[in-house]
């Protein structure tokens, strides 16, 4: 086989001071293919993405473009040479309009330096309309991007990278905060590109997705590429084999639904809702050793619910007991105080502190409760931090290195770890395995399953509908604010779920 | 009929400038007892150069027949001061000597005070020795021209030796700390001459220094100054320091001098002088040395006078009146 | 209405009310202030700020922020006044190669700050900081103290009125000049910049030259405050700049740009700078009209520059509580 | 993970690390070109200088690492103020010292919290709110005195602050080394600090992990207050004399002394060890320039290439690049 490949990386590596992000990586992309980048969390995808979009500068390697070995300075050459890449960090500038967001960069000219205003927003326009049935009204030319919603942004993200008609296009995790609709969408066109002959590279951690639109995968493990398979060729289990490297392992391994119904005798944490930001009416119950799920599209209030339930929403008209008591929580640290912890779903945005150490980031919380004399006892918060690492299988240097120097799977456990430190009697948790890896999903799901055991309730949203399946005891589907089905672990079907996520009526069990 | 007078001062918040405010009230009273009714409209705030054209400008609008000024910048003001004389308005310049042709300064001969001062400490050290100099501000008028005037002082003692020239913006907490620097690295220094409003920062250097034999000091006239002093002469009796007063009456003879000008009086042929020939030179008032210094003090101090308090004085009509046809 | 609307949700609606007020309690004040060459003289007086101001904002909208742009000020006055020499009309080529020069070294300036803050990455405040010692102290060497002459050509030339005092036409040209700018992929990747560095990169804009160009602008139009303001008072002044940085930063904010970069404009500060002068102005007026104790004067001096500035943040908590 | 095999040379590497590093090159330069310039006076001498500028740059440090462009402009108008209020309550007077010095501590705070409340809750960029803050100060001084600083300094001041303590090494200095250790420990070993160090790496995080984020900035800008009106109480006790201007020059320097200490202004990184190096570095400099006895113009130019050249070697932002 003499074809020539539209783009190839050969024994890239890169090393950030000790650790090693790419080791010889190599692997190649055909024209008209879509090749999924696959691998743990930290095995070097993204590094590798960006090394091929000229966003970082390799170490040693190569990158080949149709056989001609080419050197990317910036960006912008790489853009020249026609690849664009959608990154996992979103690179808009929320003050600018959608439009100038799409054309940044490469603005259609006129005369006198001046930008054409006309043909960029008939441009717009068109590209827009590729998702347009798929998202909010505001998802408009003139729109600042600040006000859209993560997925819209994801959308104007992914438009911006089409937008330059590229050869190749690299999406990196592009579906994380997508919903169904648009993920469908987004794989159409895909498909449409495809026949274009433009090449594809796709980098995410849901197998189904892989099994949907690649057509060929790379792995990388610990930055070394591990394997090259066709989809077709492949099963499920041989490429989390590949990912991991030991034999697949049982996913979900939370038994839902085990424990004994004698726990709805009187509820945990209730909530109800008159009216608050995204919220209408609402009523939420939670019991102690139960895992609630939030259902639903994208962006339907469950961000908006766990937030009020935490007390970081004010101004919302809302009463909230705790095991029967009326409470008000104006802060969230009158929530924590309470013995409800959180888990945000934007860890870079709102997890980490990323410029301090895996210590400080584990104590934030709970600092208060190491105090000896005036004085914190640094010793003890050690020796309890270590202790949470472990129970997590945190992997990492020293307590004392930047948190920044976890991989992305790593730095999810420091965010919920935090929190075990102060043993909470409810976890809230917003999408907590965006971005993880198969490996790291398993640990996480067992430890949800060790702490329901202990009595704990958690209210848990994803966009993974295979975790409310196999995860919850219940399901509340949100639609607009409301509570549009309320599922129970018996009930609970793909089916059923995504009926209630786009409001068709049959199957409602619960109160609207 | 009454006078109104404008006055422009660009700085607030020294003894220094209240006093010069002081006296201009007080030369108010005194022609309000002759029955001559005077009314002051002041404009006193810690402005730029743009903010004092805008108070100036509030003085023409305000329809005042004379205005004191003391400026921010030499040149800065020219053109609002043309408006002024263009209105009618009769423009004095204290403390500073601005550019203006149509402006009259009223000043004392910042030069000829630095040369007094550098004239007293070189014969004080005999005519040779090391010395040290604290100027104010660089590029500021009043220290570009107390430059010259030690220039001129030194012309005429070529054994004295000028050690090192730092800048102590008039500042005593700098001054203090410029001087400090120094005495640790140069151990044989003979005389200081300081601006003013730096002496006391000077003094306390020494102080701290302990040397074994105090420099001469070329000081100031400040009631503060003058305590440190007498506490140096304690325990070094052979210490010798002398004070020249930059006197804030200044803008009381302004006012004279104003009023003068309002009256429709002609200056005398001569009398103007100065880089730009349009300032009346005062003379000095005061001054102590090493032999007033303690009956100086003592009055000064039976008068209540801060230790912020500087020696001061301002020209009598009959003085002011000699400028004058 | 409707348009009162929209002028109240811009950004420099704010300013706009300042400057509004200030005007009305002037005129109850102080009438003879309207007069036509009062105005023109006032308007005159502020325009090295308005020019300062408008530096900034390019400056900050870029991200950054420059505290040299006095010193440079002063550095750009007094190297026009030494080109100028003495004469009071040394022909064309000294007068117009003074000016030339006076802005070709306010560009460098503003070159070399930005080089230091896009290139070698240091940080904008501090940066700036160290740098101002610099353009002062080069000041300071080409002219030790105050003095030097301006050409009388020059000095016309800034009175002169085409219907409207001189001032207003410069301050009208600018204007133009950045509606026209803001059609440009220059203002597209300057607000880039300012409002999210990281992005604005891996969009492909050049950072760098965004940033070194804005700081370079900042220094040509500071270069341009020092020409009429040497042109004003007609000489040279080696100290004149310094307070105008500190008053430069105040007018931006008052008219709305935002400090961290990314939003806001020229419009907004140019009002702020006028309103910041009105205001010190209007206090003025008022202590020596209700006869308070000049000492009063920095005092409420700052407590309204403390509240114009706080406006903002008071009306959007205002806004944000329905 | 395989541990650093010698951790020497990383703690060499720390930012304070490589400031003290710079003061010994600094001071032996100095001896070479100015034999007498290590002496022991000498050194005790810039030691003594460094602390006020150490001690004003605490509260600087604190508001620095809260982040959010926290800074404080504010600083040198609070230490006049603290050194006028102990001037003229005590009037000279041992016994009224220590409610002297409450008082001032008191109103430094009060003025600090003013701005803690304007930048937290109005919302209003730090470098204006202080700013603006620094206006109404030097109003609130010139109100209170009337013009006329009146007063005097307690006689016990003098033997506390100036006069030495043992080995010739005067008050101030041990008493910045003392507060040096309690802050470095406020910092590391409480709450308060981590909480602090945590606002300023990501204040949402912060938030979320239950940190009062608008309580600890409010706390942090009246500290800082506070530690400025100390740094008036200890210069006092130096000069023993007030002005109005008193601790104008220290503002910016304390800037560029947590700067220069390795402390980002971005926040949430740094410490109150670099700013001690960082006071260090910058008093050397002014003292080796002072004593070389260069043209003032040649002093200013130079001290602004040293601290650009200071803020080249570790005061520089991240990459955009990787
Ligand atoms: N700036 C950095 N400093 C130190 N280590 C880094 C840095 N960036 C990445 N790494 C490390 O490099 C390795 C590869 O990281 P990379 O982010 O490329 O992996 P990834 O496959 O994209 O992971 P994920 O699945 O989380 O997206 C990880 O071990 C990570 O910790
Ligand atoms: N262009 C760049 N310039 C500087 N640093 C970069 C750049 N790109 C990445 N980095 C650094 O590398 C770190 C690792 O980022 P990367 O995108 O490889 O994924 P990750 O955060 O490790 O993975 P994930 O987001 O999937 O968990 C970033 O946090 C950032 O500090
Ligand atoms: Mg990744
Ligand atoms: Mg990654």
């Amino acid at each position: 086989m003499s074809e020539t490949l539209l783009l190839q990386a050969l024994r890239v590596s890169k090393r950030y001071g000790a650790t090693v992000a790419l080791q010889e990586a190599s692997f190649g992309l055909r024209a008209g293919e879509v090749h999924a980048l696959l691998g743990a969390n930290g095995s070097g995808k993204s590094t590798l993405a960006k090394v091929v979009a000229g966003a970082v500068a390799p170490d040693g390697g190569e990158i080949r473009l149709g056989g001609q070995a080419v050197r990317f300075r910036s960006p912008l050459e790489a853009r020249a040479a026609g690849i664009a890449v959608v990154y996992q960090e979103l690179s808009l500038v929320e003050d600018l309009s959608v439009q100038d967001n799409l054309w940044l960069g490469h603005e259609p000219p006129a005369r006198f330096g001046r930008v054409d205003a006309r043909a960029a927003r008939a441009r717009t326009e068109a590209l827009l309309g590729l998702f347009e049935d798929v998202a909010g009204p505001r998802f408009a030319p003139g729109t600042p991007v600040g006000e859209l919603p993560p997925d819209e942004r994801q959308l104007v993200e992914i438009l911006k990278a089409v937008s330059l008609e590229p050869r190749v296009l690299v999406l990196d995790e592009a579906t994380a905060s997508l919903d169904g609709r648009q993920v469908d969408r987004l794989f159409r066109l895909v498909g449409e590109w495809k026949a274009r002959g433009w090449g594809i590279v796709i980098v995410t951690h849901r197998m189904e997705e892989i099994f949907r639109v690649a057509d060929r995968a790379t792995v990388l493990r610990n930055g070394q590429v591990v394997g090259e398979v066709r989809i077709g060729e492949t099963s499920r289990e041989e490429l989390i084999g590949l990912i991991s490297g030991e034999a697949s392992r049982a996913l979900h391994s939370a038994e839902a639904g085990a424990l004994a119904p004698a726990w709805r005798t009187s509820p945990l944490l209730r909530l109800r809702v008159r009216r608050g930001r995204k919220l209408r009416e609402l009523e939420l119950a939670l019991y102690a050793g139960e895992i609630l799920g939030l259902g639903g599209l994208h962006g339907q209030g469950q961000s908006e619910l766990l937030l009020s339930l935490f007390g970081a929403l004010p101004g919302q008209d809302l009463s909230l007991w705790l095991e029967g008591q009326p409470r008000r929580f104006r802060h969230p640290s009158d929530a924590m105080q309470a013995g409800l912890a959180y888990v945000p779903g934007d860890r870079n945005r709102e997890g980490l502190l990323a410029a301090r150490s895996i210590l400080e980031n584990f104590l934030l919380p709970s600092w208060k409760s190491y105090h000896r004399g005036p004085l914190l006892d640094l010793g003890q918060a050690r020796r309890a931090a270590l202790e949470v690492g472990e129970k997590l299988r945190l992997k990492f240097g020293a307590l004392d290195d930047r948190v920044t120097s976890l991989s992305g799977g790593n730095a999810q456990k420091v965010v919920l770890g935090k929190w075990l430190l102060r043993a909470p009697r409810v976890l809230l948790l917003d999408d907590p395995t965006k971005g993880i890896d198969v490996g790291a999903k398993a640990e996480f799901y067992q430890l949800l399953a060790e702490l329901r055991a202990q009595g704990m309730g958690v209210v848990f949203y994803s966009s993974d509908d295979d975790e409310l399946l196999s995860l919850c005891d219940r399901v509340l589907v949100l639609l607009e604010g409301r509570v549009a089905a309320e599922l129970s672990h018996a009930e609970l079907t793909r089916d059923r779920l995504i009926r209630a996520s786009l409001g068709v009526k049959e199957v409602v069990s619960g109160e609207p | 009929k009454t006078y109104r007078i404008g006055i422009s001062n660009g700085f607030v918040g020294s003894e220094w400038r209240t006093q010069m405010l002081d006296g201009i009230r007080e030369v108010v009273e005194e022609y309000k007892k002759a029955g001559t009714n005077v009314e002051l409209v002041i404009q006193s705030a810690d402005v730029d150069v743009q903010g004092q054209i805008q108070q100036i400008r509030n003085l023409i609008n305000a329809k005042v027949d004379g205005i004191i000024i003391n400026p921010n910048s030499q040149t800065g003001l020219n053109q609002v001061i043309r408006e002024a004389t263009d209105a009618g308005i009769k423009v004095v310049v204290v403390d500073q000597e601005v550019s203006a042709p149509t402006a009259v300064n009223v000043a004392i001969d910042q030069r000829a005070w630095a040369k007094d001062k550098m004239d007293w400490l070189a014969k004080a050290l005999g005519g040779k020795g090391n010395v040290v100099v604290i100027n104010g501000i660089d590029g500021h008028p009043a220290n570009e021209a107390r430059e010259a005037g030690i220039a001129d002082s030194l012309k005429n003692y070529p054994n004295i030796k000028v050690l090192n020239t730092a800048n102590g913006d008039w500042d005593h907490a700098k001054a203090q700390q410029v001087l400090s620097s120094i005495l640790a690295s140069q151990p044989n220094i003979d005389g200081i001459f300081t601006q003013d409003g730096m002496g006391q920062g000077v003094l306390r250097a020494l102080i701290a220094a302990k040397p074994r034999k105090m420099p001469v000091v070329s000081g100031e006239a400040y009631v503060g100054y003058m305590k440190l002093w007498s506490e140096i002469k304690k325990s070094y009796p052979d210490f010798r320091s002398y004070g020249l007063a930059n006197p804030p009456g200044v803008g009381a003879s302004g006012l004279r001098v104003v009023m003068n000008l309002i009256q429709g009086k002609q200056l005398k042929d001569g009398v103007l002088k100065g880089p730009y020939n349009n300032t009346i030179y005062v003379p000095i008032p005061a001054r102590v040395d090493d032999s007033t210094l303690a009956k100086t003090l003592a009055d000064l101090l039976a008068k209540k006078k801060a230790d912020t308090y500087t020696m001061d004085g301002y020209l009598t009509q009959a003085q002011a009146n000699a400028y004058f046809k | 209405m409707t348009l009162l609307r929209r002028l109240l949700a811009q950004p420099y609606a704010l300013a706009l009310i300042l400057l509004i007020l200030g005007l009305v309690v002037t005129a109850l004040f102080q009438p003879a202030f309207f007069t036509p060459r009062t105005f023109a003289n006032n308007l005159r007086t502020y325009l090295p700020l308005i020019l300062l101001a408008v530096g900034q904002t390019v400056v900050v909208l870029g991200g950054g922020i420059d505290l040299s742009l006095g010193a440079i000020l002063t550095l750009s006055s007094v190297v026009m006044v030494q080109a100028f020499g003495l004469e009071p009309d040394p022909g064309p080529l000294r007068t117009f190669g003074g000016v030339a020069l006076g802005l070709l070294v306010g560009t460098l300036a503003g070159a070399v700050n930005g080089f230091c803050v896009a290139y070698l990455r240091l940080q904008p405040i501090i940066a700036t900081f160290a740098t101002s010692f610099i353009w002062g102290g080069l000041a300071l060497w080409v002219l030790p103290q105050p003095g030097g002459n301006v050409p009388t050509v020059l000095q016309d030339f800034v009175r002169v009125y085409f219907l409207v005092p001189f001032s207003l036409w410069a301050v009208l040209t600018i204007l133009l000049a950045w509606a026209w700018f803001l059609g440009t992929r220059w203002a597209r990747a300057l607000y880039a910049v300012g409002g999210n560095p990281q992005a604005a990169f891996t969009s492909g804009i050049s950072v760098e030259r965004t940033r070194l160009g804005a700081y370079a602008a900042a220094g040509l139009l500071t270069g341009l405050g020092a020409f009429f303001l040497t042109a004003d008072i007609a000489t040279g002044d080696p100290l004149i700049g310094g307070p105008l940085t500190l008053a430069s930063v105040v007018a931006v904010v008052i008219g709305g740009t935002r400090l961290s970069g990314g939003a806001g404009g020229i419009v907004g500060s140019i009002l702020g700078a006028v309103a910041y002068y009105l205001l010190k102005n209007v206090v003025a007026l008022s202590v020596f009209n209700f006869n308070l104790s000049p000492q009063w004067q920095t005092l409420i001096d700052g407590t309204v520059i403390v509240l114009a500035l706080a406006a903002p943040g008071l009306l959007r908590l205002v806004r944000r509580q329905p | 993970m395989t541990p650093p095999a010698n951790p020497l040379p990383t703690l060499l590497r720390t930012p304070p690390m490589i400031a003290v590093g710079l003061a010994v090159v600094l001071l032996l330069l100095g001896e070479l070109v100015r034999p007498g310039f290590a002496d022991y006076g000498q050194v005790t001498n810039i030691l003594r200088i460094a602390a006020f500028l150490g001690i004003v740059a605490i509260g600087q440090t604190l508001v620095i690492l809260s982040g959010g462009e926290g800074i404080d402009l504010s600083v040198g108008a609070v230490v006049t103020l603290g050194a006028i209020v102990i001037y003229r309550f005590t009037g000279g007077s041992d016994a009224l010292l220590l409610p002297a010095l409450l008082i001032a501590l008191g109103v430094g705070f009060l003025i600090g919290l003013v701005n803690g409340v304007g930048i937290a809750w109005v919302k209003i960029p730090p470098l204006v709110m202080t700013l603006g803050m620094m206006g109404v100060v030097k109003g609130l001084i010139l109100v209170y005195t009337g013009g006329r600083p009146q007063g005097a300094t307690p006689p016990v001041m003098k033997s506390i602050i100036s006069d030495p303590w043992i080995l010739g090494i005067p008050g101030d200095v041990f008493i910045w080394v003392i507060l040096g250790v309690g802050v470095t420990l406020l910092l590391q070993r409480t709450a308060y600090g981590k909480a602090l160090y945590a606002i300023g790496a990501n204040r949402t995080t912060a938030r979320l992990s239950g940190v009062r984020v608008e309580r600890m900035l409010i706390l942090t800008y009246a500290l800082s207050g506070m530690f400025s009106a100390l740094g008036g109480f200890v210069l006092l006790g130096y000069l023993q004399n007030v002005f109005i201007n008193l601790g104008d020059p220290y503002t910016l320097p304390t800037i560029a002394a947590v700067v220069v200490g390795g402390t980002a202004l971005a926040g949430g990184t740094g410490g109150y060890a670099g700013t001690m190096a960082g006071a260090l570095v910058l008093t050397l400099v002014s003292s080796l320039l002072i004593t070389l006895g260069l043209p003032e113009f040649g002093r200013q130019i130079t001290y602004g290439l040293i601290l650009l050249v200071l803020l080249a070697v570790y005061g520089r932002e991240r990459r955009l690049r990787g």
